[in-house]
């Protein structure tokens, strides 16, 4: 059984078609890519897969189980996590602070704990402090605990926003795009992350357009170009392949297109500006 | 002191209830939602509280104590707000606002088509049961609920929701629940606060709690600040004081500077005068000088 | 039977007659709620700013055209320059100094509380202006086209109402979706993002947007203030409130629907008044507000047109 | 069913609550001492030498105020509506206060060198910002309070103000039942009362037209205008008309059209609108815009000199009943407001707003210079005694807290005339 089994998933917004009949696969423990230009519709691809937008159709399955029924914040109980292209911190909260937010699952108190004093909530608080704790450690930066997340150099933001994830305790951990205006230093960095934990037995699924990352980290890649599969396979099949060159040859085209196409998902709130600037 | 308080005490009492009420305003905002229902479920809320006394008083017996008013008045500020938010929750954030535009007009015509009840146009006496004491102890216990709350897990669930709603639902926290919970619990606090509003007035009419009101309540909230709940209170001290200084002075034409103080405190502290993410600054600053003291 | 058939008849007649006369009662003054709907609609769409001093700027616009009209005895038309001109002069100027500040950390809260202080300055300055008193425009300021027959009249104001409002509609809706910078608005209005992709100066578009908004509200108030015998701040309040209703169940997304949304407001409002009752009218507006919150919260038009709500 | 009419009963009651006392004392029905002694003391002062009646006990003869205040300062406090939609009363209203405190401290009328201090406070018709400067007031010991425009906040206020037992002059709010001696006062006339002046006005023209369908449109969501609504129509009916129309609007309405059509249709000889002066002539516009020929009946807010420039010519041959005569004053008091009011303002005549300031003033005034000391206390007593006073009303004189015109006092009914000045009806 795979990790995650998507099947002829198609999504439309108005008349565009972001992804059209795509099927790919992970399996347990693999660290997989999803390649293609921008705006190839990876994006749309790993909303889906986590629960923040629904196909127009096709399934969804994760460890077995189909999604389509299932409410976007309740995928974290099937061990999905992400992080974002554009990371999406919360402005005016510190890094501590980040990672219990994404502890909220495994807390018990309730609404009304919250509205008196009372020593479970006491309790509770104290206890995710020191988990949360743990998660920046394992990310090294335990020593920014109190900072205010926004301020942090790009780079360890990446890593706070992973913490953030990891602190959801998932078993498959989507990436959008983890090196998006990084340079070669810290991309490395952020690979050898990666790699401890998929060493740890988490499954990871990355969606770059940065060949070079993807074939050093994958191990099953998939390659899409405006929402379709181009084809798929280990790193080294894919990208000797005539089809997936020409894709990224031709990347630069319609860009403004594919701009716009992530504008009409909704997913233009926080834009990297960095992004369109080559 | 007392000299003073004899002349400003209503004014100050007034200025504790609008806190009430901009910290009603302030949860919603908390939640991400721009929403100025609250001050319908106050009318609604007030109405029902007055009419019970009324009926009391009229039939010559005594008034209900206070608690039982302040009890009712959450009951149906909460109540209204739970019911109506199941529509209203629905709506993207820019309907949202207007709807809870529409809503406060629409109390506004309930209240004065269901005259067998409120009085219509003429209103409704209400006699007066709090004191300044009663009114600074709601105040203090709602103050601490929200100190509480800020660093419970409904807290930090409001904080991801108002930045990243996205991201918090993928991170497994129900967003629409959230703000659900966060809707009601703003009726609840505005109905409180529409019953103080109605004992201190000592009389309803359908404007007492209107649109006028929900502005000045959301307003207050920005202006101390709404990222944290000291704000709203800080906030509805100043809008209520900085009018009553400026009256002697410029008369009718304070309205004017009322208006251009707005509009600069807007442009130059967008974040309110009580900003957390300052706060955090500071002190991470001083903690750094003094680590440097001691590596030094 | 003869003269019983000839009053019965005569009397449907008169029935008629009325429901005629109270439908384009009802058509002025929706038309009147559904150009500021428009206006306010589509400053909202774009830039997010739920400008509630928008009344007032209609009043102004009256003022404005009230004052030229006494001092210097401007005539209809050039009167109706002078609104649009003050409209859009006062729209630019609180653009400038209170809005545009908030601009890089845009947000529709900043603007409501912005907006809030400019609408207590420009009320306060309006009953300066007025000296707190409610004026009209001398009668002879415009006479024609006058619709008098036996049972049916409509006021001058009225009629210009009737022909201005449709033709804002569909001048508005062509310049948004047939001219460049029609294009660059609702591109603004989609996302600014998008828009300083594609090299859209968000200066011109955003000071053509307010200029175009707050100039149809300067018209607004300029119509309504000779159409209803008003120059007063109270004017500019109730087209705000019932704006809102309008846009409610219009949408503000599509100017076709918030100016329908205008008519459908003012219509019911007076054969409300008519068939129902006086004090029930505000009940029946406000009913039809909640039937569209419960079954069509996204305004008449549906989907979004032009400006998506960020 | 059973609650229901439970309900309307407890509705009754409060309406009853609501409407007590004066709305059924009318002219000429006035009990107590101070008219029967009145008789022998029929000579009026004039008020601005600082003469008023005083009865100073019951049963005793009338006398002038003859006692002063000590030297020093006397506060009083004064809630106005200078700002906000009812700014265009509150503000001539306020000059009028103004102008009787400037008289009384310049002629000495309290005692040598006693003067009085006004703490004046913009309550823009909000509750809040109303209750909140009266307190002010109480805390500052003023010897009185002049306020209320509005009889929602009236209500609201004079509850506190009698709490703290501090006078309170209302100056103009006309809900029946204000009026609550011994703290409670009211100088406004109450033209809408059973057999008033208003009720006079309507029976008069019903009668002189023989008019038998009668539309009378209200401002529905102001309370004076409503019950003054419900007397104009028992009053037509009184006289003689069969058909009664109701229509409503309210204050704050953008179009007046659909009400115009509306009472067209319904084809009235006669239109009474029970409404505010600025929506009144509105309204008359709107109906002689659309052919109305029959005739209109208004209350005093129609006889303001600021209609004519919103309503025109349409306003020529409505009659309205009024108090006070600008264009007429019926004595020196009468004639110096006049005088006043036309140098500071251009030679523009004055609306009927600052003779109720002028007079609320002047009540309190004399009030407190038969106190003996200025406390609020004394000065409630001492208004208690005050049986008649002059003013642009003419001689008026209290009942239970309530100023009414002498019984003698022939009401004024003016008309417009298309020339923008008022005549006096000639009953046809």
């Amino acid at each position: 059984m795979s990790q995650l089994d998507v099947v002829s998933l198609t999504r439309q917004f108005g008349g565009l078609t972001a992804v059209k009949d795509l099927s790919f696969s992970v399996s347990p423990g693999a660290i997989a890519g999803l390649v293609g230009p921008n705006g190839a519709g990876k994006t749309t691809v790993i909303n889906m897969v986590s629960g923040i937008d629904k196909p127009t159709s096709g399934t969804i399955s994760i460890a077995g189980q189909d999604t389509s029924t299932i409410k976007g914040h309740e995928f974290v109980r099937l061990g999905i996590a992400r992080t974002y292209q554009n990371m999406k911190m919360f402005h005016g909260l510190s890094v501590i602070d980040h990672v219990i937010v994404g502890l909220d699952s495994r807390r018990k108190t309730t609404f009304f704990h919250a509205l008196v004093p009372n020593p479970i909530e006491r309790k509770e608080r104290a206890a995710m402090r020191d988990k949360a704790m743990e998660f920046l450690k394992v990310m090294s930066i335990d020593h920014l605990a109190e900072s205010e997340a926004t301020t942090l150099p790009y780079g360890l933001q990446r890593r706070l926003e992973i913490a953030r994830a990891l602190a959801t305790e998932p078993k498959l951990l989507l990436l959008d795009e983890p090196t998006a205006g990084m340079n070669q230093q810290e991309s490395s960095e952020v690979a050898e992350v990666l790699r401890g934990l998929n060493q740890k037995g988490l499954t990871l699924l990355v969606v770059e357009h940065n060949i070079k990352f993807v074939r050093d980290l994958c191990q099953e890649v998939t390659v899409i170009n405006f929402g379709e599969k181009l084809l798929s396979g280990t790193p080294q099949e894919v990208f000797n392949s005539q089809l997936v060159r020409e894709a990224y040859l031709g990347k630069q085209r319609d860009e403004r297109l594919a701009t716009f196409q992530s504008l009409r998902a909704g997913t233009h709130r926080n834009i990297n500006m960095g992004e369109f600037a080559s | 002191m007392s000299q003073f308080w004899d002349i400003y005490g209503i004014t100050f009492e007034f200025a504790f209830v609008l806190g009430l009420f901009a910290l009603s305003a302030f949860l919603g905002l908390w939640s991400g939602v721009l929403s100025l229902a609250p001050i319908a479920y106050a009318s609604g809320a007030a109405y029902v509280s007055a009419r019970l006394a009324y009926d009391k008083v009229m039939m010559g017996e005594a008034n209900y104590p206070l608690v039982f008013h302040l009890f009712v008045g959450m009951v149906v500020g909460g109540f209204l707000a739970w019911i109506t938010s199941f529509v209203l929750l629905r709506l993207g954030s820019h309907y949202l606002a207007l709807a809870t535009i529409a809503l406060v007009l629409i109390a506004r015509v309930i209240a004065l088509n269901l005259d067998e009840y409120t009085g219509g146009t003429v209103g409704i006496p209400v006699p007066r049961q709090i004191t300044t004491w009663h009114i600074l102890l709601i105040l203090g216990v709602v103050s601490v609920m929200f100190g509480v709350l800020r660093k419970s897990r409904f807290g930090y669930s409001l904080d991801a929701v108002r930045e990243q709603p996205e991201v918090a639902s993928s991170l497994g926290i129900n967003v629409q629940r959230v703000r659900r919970y966060a809707f009601t619990f703003a009726g609840v606090l505005g109905g409180l606060a529409g019953v103080l509003q109605a004992q201190l007035v000592q009389y309803l009419v359908p404007e007492t709690l209107y649109v006028e009101l929900a502005f000045i309540s959301i307003a207050s909230a920005v202006l101390g600040g709404a990222y944290i709940w000291v704000g709203p209170i800080v906030g509805a001290l100043l809008y209520t004081a900085i009018p009553e200084f400026l009256e002697p002075f410029l008369g009718s034409s304070k309205n004017v500077v009322n208006g251009i103080l707005l509009v600069i405190i807007m442009v130059f502290l967008q974040r309110g005068l009580i900003d957390p993410r300052q706060f955090r600054a500071w002190s991470l600053k001083r903690k750094s000088r003094q680590t440097k003291e001691v590596a030094s | 039977m003869g003269p019983l058939l000839t009053s019965q008849k005569k009397r449907n007649e008169n029935l008629l007659n009325l429901f005629i006369q109270q439908v384009l009662n009802g058509l002025a003054v929706g038309s009147a709620y559904g150009m500021f709907a428009m206006s306010f609609g589509l400053i909202f769409a774009t830039m997010g700013i739920l400008n509630v001093a928008h009344g007032t700027i209609a009043t102004f616009g009256a003022i404005a055209a009230l004052t030229v009209v006494e001092n210097w005895g401007f005539s209809f038309f050039p009167a109706l320059l002078i609104a649009i001109l003050t409209g859009a002069a006062i729209g630019i100027v609180t653009d400038r100094l209170a809005f545009q500040p908030l601009r890089a950390r845009a947000n529709t809260l900043g603007y409501l509380i912005t907006s809030i202080g400019v609408w207590i300055v420009l009320i306060a300055l309006g009953e300066t202006a007025l000296d707190h008193q409610i004026k009209t425009f001398p009668p002879d300021l415009l006479s024609w086209p006058r619709l008098v027959t036996t049972n049916i009249y409509l006021a001058p104001g009225q009629i210009w109402l009737m022909i201005i409002g449709p033709i804002s509609v569909v001048a508005l809706y062509l310049v948004l979706t047939r001219t460049p910078i029609g294009t660059m608005i609702r591109a603004v209005g989609f996302s600014d993002v998008w828009s300083r992709i594609s090299g859209v100066s968000s200066t011109v578009v955003i000071l053509s947007t307010v200029g175009i908004s707050a100039g149809l509200a300067g018209i607004v108030g300029y119509l309504s203030s000779i159409a209803f015998d008003n120059v007063s701040v109270p004017l500019g309040e109730g087209l705000l409130l019932k704006g809102f209703a309008a846009v409610v169940v219009g949408g503000f997304g599509d100017v076709r629907g918030a100016f329908l949304g205008g008519i459908i407001i003012g219509v019911t409002e007076v054969l409300g008044a008519q068939y129902v009752s006086g004090d029930f009218r505000d009940v029946i507006t406000f009913g039809l507000l909640i039937l569209f919150l419960l079954f069509r919260p996204e305004g008449i038009f549906g989907e979004i047109k032009f400006g998506a709500a960020r | 069913m059973v609650g229901r009419s439970k309900k309307r009963v407890l509705v009754g009651l409060m309406t009853a609550a609501a409407l007590s006392v004066s709305m059924f004392v009318g002219v000429g029905s006035v009990s107590a001492a101070t008219e029967k002694e009145g008789g022998r003391c029929d000579k009026e002062g004039d008020l601005s030498t600082g003469y008023a009646l005083i009865c100073e006990k019951k049963g005793t003869t009338l006398t002038w105020v003859n006692k002063t205040l000590p030297k020093g300062t006397y506060k009083v406090g004064s809630e106005m509506l200078l700002s906000g939609a009812a700014a265009f009363a509150g503000v001539p209203m306020n000059k009028g206060v103004e102008k009787a405190v400037a008289e009384i401290n310049a002629s000495g009328f309290l005692g040598k060198g006693a003067k009085i201090e006004l703490i004046t406070r913009d309550s823009a018709g909000k509750a809040d910002l109303a209750l909140a400067a009266v307190n002010e007031f109480v805390a500052n010991k003023v010897s009185g309070i002049i306020c209320c425009a509005l009889s929602s906040i009236a209500g609201a206020i004079s509850q506190v103000a009698a709490n703290n037992q501090t006078p309170v002059i209302i100056d103009a709010a006309v809900l029946p039942g204000l009026a609550k001696p011994p703290y409670i006062h009211r100088t406004v006339i109450m033209t809408g009362a059973k057999n008033g002046v208003q009720w006079q006005s309507a029976q008069a023209m019903v009668k002189a037209i023989k008019a038998k369908t009668v539309a009378i449109p209200e401002t529905s969501d102001n309370q004076g205008m409503v019950a003054d609504a419900v007397m104009y129509k028992e009053a037509v009916t009184a006289a003689g008309a069969t058909n009664v129309i109701s229509i409503k609007t309210q204050a704050a309405d953008t179009d007046l059209s659909g009400a115009a059509s509306q009472i067209i249709a319904a084809n009235p000889e006669l239109v009474i609108p029970a409404m505010l002066g600025g929506p009144a002539s509105r309204l008359v516009k709107a109906l002689r815009d659309r052919g109305y020929k029959g005739r209109i009946v208004g209350n005093y807010g129609l006889s303001d000199q600021t209609n004519f420039a919103i309503a025109g010519a349409s306003l020529a041959g409505v009659v309205m009943p009024v108090t006070f005569n600008p264009a007429k004053p019926i004595n020196k008091l009468g004639r110096d407001i006049v005088k006043w009011w036309k140098s500071e303002n251009g030679g523009a005549l004055p609306s009927a707003y600052p003779g109720m300031g002028y007079t609320a003033a002047w009540y309190l005034a004399i009030a407190m210079k038969n106190s003996g000391d200025g406390s609020p206390a004394n000065v409630a007593k001492a208004l208690n005694k005050i049986g008649r006073m002059d003013s642009v009303y003419g001689t008026v004189r209290f009942n239970k807290g309530q100023i009414e015109l002498a019984r003698t006092a022939k009401p004024i009914f003016l008309e417009w005339q298309a020339d923008a000045t008022q005549k006096e009806w000639n009953g046809k």
